[in-house]
């Protein structure tokens, strides 16, 4: 898609300053854009991300909810059935199961069982996954139970000029999106082209050009991916790696091409192993990516153990040299 | 104590079809009064009608034609009065046993039999101005009530409640049942509608069951009483008597509109028949229990008052008639309805583009014609 | 294992049937055990499976529980504490999103977040599957969620004999278990052997011995498997059919052994495909038997949408034809 | 009206600490007379011994050895009233910021600094008679409403309860926030134990706030009025009176224990601190408000109460070297905790055996021991 330049309004923000921005610009484009969330009003949200946005817009468009997740997902749903689009914030990823049958049995289907009628234009902020020593709850990554709901889209930025176009094509999908938000990563400052879309919603991006191997991943693994490709550089292995940005859908032309370059994968996540986003993408390279392989998809993931106390957060999560393992075994094939 | 006999409750016809208003009823005589003889003839011919399909669609499972049918047998008048006391501009949230709610207001009883049927999930369009804002069916108990709740959420945001003008402000009615109402989802929907101040009816039908579970299981206290704990009114029906519940349902509906906030109704009522086809209730309640009840038939009940007032039985045999001829055309409308395209499938899970959408029905119609082709 | 025989005592009787027994088993091996569910007193629950348990143990032991599933299973966790064994009985598949919390972010980690000071002997029962022309919310799979839940064990019986003894080793397990029983063969008859204890909860079995393609599934799907494996037979194609029993843990041994002898690998479901456990055996086994394999392992599962009306249930769910079709693809290769 | 005016609340000291009981308060003060000078003094000293440990970690999480402290601060006396309200076999379940409750029914402090230092989901073994019975934290908001009314139901179930001896019969008190009372959980919670008569006390803490957002949102009626409509009995109370507290606990955890079925308790307190050491509650409230409860402070209203009644001020100067060496023990314990061993995050994931978590732990000792010895 080639958009005629229409001049650059480049800004250095972090994370959570561009998806406050993404917000505001949302809500002014359309009022019928609602925020709904525990905190995110006058409080601006436990992690700052709605900060200002009800002063500037008002309580009746920025809502202090009461405090129950079913609650505030069904009610998004009602909303949408009276012509609001709804952006609910989940105060962290463990809290978002109280909601789970108001998304997956309603929301993600109520669509489909209306045969079209009604659109769900609905979208779930969920500040995900580790890196910060929190305590239980705080620190989840549950893509893989939303990315397995039909119904769903999940999508996840990684960077500050993602984070500000995501979540305004995010609500202006007339489809729900569960948005996973890495938490690792709402500090980190980026450039933001605020005159410019980036890539559309469901593509996903080839970050880093190479040869050998092909690193996959999302959220805040993208970076790990980069460094890991930086120090493989060294030793002269040459790492493409691709930020999924979507999970579901995958954008699987990219990633199969890559595959098929390579010949060799690496997915990582920070999600528990077992039946994960990462089994599903691993299963699907190596389906359809069959004779180009030389190796098996490896994946290096979170352990099938609940995320463990802050101390052992490091061990838990997939780090640097856990990718390069990886890559050092796809490699030995 | 049997429930009936709660001397809260309002109750304007007494079983046998006397007018003997209980004492809580005084309040809402005038507008009984102000119900005209035709009014009182269409709540009766709205009872009979559905009785009459749903007799005719318990029937139709029977024969196979059906998956399954609740009924709503016994419940008329609970669904009537209510449905009755709706403006047009007023959205209502059912459970999944309002045959009578939804016809009333205007869906096509062959909609319920096509979701009954196995041809849809949703069966009617509630955008569509016919369906006179009825929402679908819902099938997990409790979840529709938080649906109603940001519904009524959206009218006062808008602005489309509460301005005083009772032909205009819309109000939302959600129907839930006595097992439901143990759900987490309707604390919720009560939490968020007194937060907001919905225009918002929460209407239990307390039939005195959940398939096998007696409504004691639920609740030690009258059900009723739980939303004085939320701040909002709540008011306890004889649920068999059709102008008790019409008029406890417009007093509160009008209300919620003008601005009062939620409130809630708890009718007191009678499943009469099996909770669903599937069931059998002899193995859980005793036939004194249902010939009890079936004294307080509703509909019986309605009749008696009428003759009181000297209906001739011509009115009656008309409705029968009519009642017959409706149940009739759904049988015969069920008998004519066709099959689906598995292409159906793939078409409204997402609104917008999905790759694994087009793939799959790419996939599965290659399959399917190279499967005709003789090829397997 | 080569138990000496101690007779034989072997019954015909439905599938439904055995799980009553086992149950009754249970229940009277150990007096902690109790029965929890939404009609399984009185009416014996929906299906039937619970009959006559409430009038020969009292409802002590067996509740008609209120009508709200995340109540039902955050009391069976607190009966846990107290000492009991709950086998709980969620109504149908669609209707254990409710309690989603509970079992995930509480029943599945409340051993670990104790160190093991507490254990929580919990079974939840869900019939799950299709094949019975019910309407929504009726015929889930929804076995990826839990599979993919560390913490929670996954099993599904596929015939009467195992539904027997699975759910007396489920009672017996002092970790929580989640027993998927395929409602479409409630009412099919077999073998009990009421008298030896059959294979370890978490083992697979080869239901038929083959050598070309390995045939791998669970619950209603096993016999489907077995269909196909005689159709192909006449094809002159053998197939060897594994009925997975345990779907977390996956006993991996016996099918990377099978996988490794026929090279070929196709695996059904009910579940939608996209992240779902069928992504994750075939991701594993083709990671594993890299070698050995001569063709990707292929899936068939309901397609990536909400279970469709039940009109349409039969193209939707995976059957001989579609299991054929992959059969043949997989011999392409 | 602010809350504590409510004329039903029970309060015995007023704000300034003189003995003024409430018209509601007339039952209870029989239960006050008995309490020796003894029982107020130690009252006293588990105040002001968890408020100095609850200051000493606000400080450790800012030195950077916690990674989070929710402060106790302010709600010491509804904690202290109902825990010492409490009998030995009794079953507590706390939410997450009960430091008092716990600590008073002996869980180690170190415990619970264990668990906010990011070492421990847990922290201590409820089944260790040394922790008094005390379950864990619960930090899903109301989840832990629910396992406490199971806990109750086994009770019931083995006759532990009910038997009409106070010193054997055992029952239940959980705690739980006013926002946490908007959770379904809470609802199912209070339906399940009145279904089965669980001998149990919810014990709500209205501390007026849910991190920033007040509690009129999540009710605009008194949240105590909610358990009527479950048939349960309730009393206000005020929660920063540790007198009245107590009191209405005893009360309530005594009716439970005798068979009265559950109980509910509203405690009006406030968190006088941040919701936690990341909160800044000047985003959201005013200092107004702050001063004005500040003047209701718990520990300062049974101070000068002791003093009106001729307490020494060695013992208040003895009480206040006791807490500060109880901190700086803590401070101590603190900075000499060890690490974890990776391990133990297999260890107990299932009580069982897991194969793939033999296989997990085996792969990443294999790695780290590879790591170690330079291959990489
Ligand atoms: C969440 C959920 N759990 C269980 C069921 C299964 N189920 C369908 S109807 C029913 C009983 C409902 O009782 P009630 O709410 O009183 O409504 P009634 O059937 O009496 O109209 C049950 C348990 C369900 N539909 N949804
Ligand atoms: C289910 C759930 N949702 C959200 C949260 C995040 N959270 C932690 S504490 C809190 C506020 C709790 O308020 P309240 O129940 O009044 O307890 P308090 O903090 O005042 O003691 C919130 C929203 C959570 N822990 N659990
Ligand atoms: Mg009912
Ligand atoms: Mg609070």
């Amino acid at each position: 898609m080639t958009v005629p330049s229409i001049g650059t309004a480049t800004l250095t923000m972090p994370f959570a300053k561009a998806l406050n921005e993404g917000l505001r610009a949302a809500m002014t484009d359309d009022d019928r854009v609602l925020l709904m969330g525990e905190d995110i009003g006058r409080l601006g949200g436990v992690f700052r991300v709605t900060e200002g946005l009800q002063a500037e817009f008002g309580d009746r468009r920025v809502l202090d909810s009461p405090l129950a997740e079913s609650g505030i997902v069904g009610t998004a749903i009602g909303l949408a059935m009276a012509g609001f689009r709804s952006v609910v914030e989940i105060q962290f990823d463990g809290f978002v199961f109280p909601a789970f049958d108001q998304i997956t049995s309603q929301l993600a289907k109520i669509t489909n069982r209306h045969e079209g009628a009604l659109s769900m234009p609905v979208v779930i902020r969920i500040p995900y996954g580790g890196h910060i020593g929190a305590i239980e709850h705080h620190q989840e990554s549950p893509e893989a139970y939303f990315t397995h709901t039909p119904g769903l889209r999940v999508v996840s930025p990684s960077t500050p000029n993602d984070a500000y176009w995501m979540i305004q094509d995010a609500v202006r999908s007339s489809d729900p999106v569960i948005f996973l938000e890495p938490k690792a990563k709402y500090w980190m400052k980026g450039e933001v082209d605020t005159a410019q879309r980036a890539v559309p919603l469901h593509a996903s991006r080839i970050v880093r050009r190479g040869t050998d191997v092909t690193l996959v991943g999302h959220g805040a693994m993208v970076s790990m991916l980069l460094q890991a490709a930086a120090l493989a550089e060294g030793e002269g292995v040459s790492c493409e790696v691709i930020d999924l940005r979507s999970l579901s859908p995958v954008d699987y032309g990219p990633i199969l091409d890559s595959a098929r370059r390579t010949g060799r994968m690496v997915y990582a996540q920070e999600a528990p192993g077992f039946t994960s986003l990462g089994s599903e993408v691993a299963a699907t390279v190596m389906e359809r990516a069959y004779f180009a392989l030389e190796a098996p998809v490896l994946r290096v993931s979170g352990f099938d153990v609940p995320f463990p106390p802050a101390k052992l957060e490091g061990v838990y999560l997939p780090d640097v040299d856990r990718i390069l393992e990886a890559v050092d075994r796809a490699l030995a094939y | 104590m049997t429930p009936p006999d709660d001397p809260a409750i309002v109750r304007v016809l007494a079983a046998d079809g006397t007018f003997a208003p209980s004492p809580e009823a005084e309040r809402y005589l005038p507008l009984i009064d102000a119900l005209a003889v035709d009014d009182l003839q269409t709540f009766y011919r709205d009872m009979v009608m559905v009785r009459a399909f749903d007799l005719q669609a318990t029937h139709l499972q029977r024969q196979g034609q059906l998956a399954l049918w609740p009924p709503s047998f016994g419940q008329e008048a609970a669904q009537v009065g209510s449905v009755r006391a709706t403006r047009p501009q007023d959205h209502i949230f059912p459970s999944y046993r309002e045959h009578v709610v939804a016809t009333t207001r205007g869906v096509d009883p062959i909609d319920i039999i096509r979701v009954m049927r196995g041809l849809t999930h949703g069966g009617w369009d509630p955008t569509d101005p016919r369906n006179g804002n009825t929402h679908i069916y819902a099938l997990v108990l409790g979840s529709q009530t938080l649906h109603a709740t940001g519904y009524g959420m959206g009218l006062v945001f808008d602005g489309r409640t509460g301005t005083g003008d009772p032909d205009s402000d819309a109000a939302v009615i959600v129907y839930y049942g006595d097992g439901a109402s143990s759900q987490g989802d309707v604390h919720e929907a009560m939490v968020f509608a007194n937060s907001y101040r919905t225009p918002q009816v929460f209407f239990l039908q307390n039939n005195q069951w959940a398939i096998s579970v007696p409504v004691a299981t639920q609740s030690r206290a009258p059900l009723h009483q739980r939303a004085a704990g939320y701040g909002m009114p709540s008011v306890l029906v004889d649920g068999n008597d059709v102008l008790a519940s019409y008029a406890v349902s417009r007093v509160a509906l009008d209300a919620a509109r003008a601005g009062g906030g939620p409130q809630a109704i708890e009718a007191l009522t009678y499943r009469m028949g099996a909770h669903t086809t599937s069931d059998d209730p002899t193995k859980y309640r005793t036939s004194d229990e249902e010939h009890s009840w079936a004294q307080r038939d509703p509909i019986v009940r309605l009749k008696t008052y009428l003759e009181s007032k000297g209906a001739a039985s011509v009115f009656f045999d008309e409705v029968d008639a009519e009642a017959q001829a409706y149940a009739d055309d759904v049988r015969v409308r069920t008998n004519a309805l066709g099959g689906l395209d598995a292409s159906d499938m793939f078409a409204h899970v997402y609104s917008e583009f999905h790759p694994l959408m087009a793939e799959q029905e790419r996939w599965l119609a290659d399959y399917e014609s190279a499967f005709e082709g003789g090829a397997s």
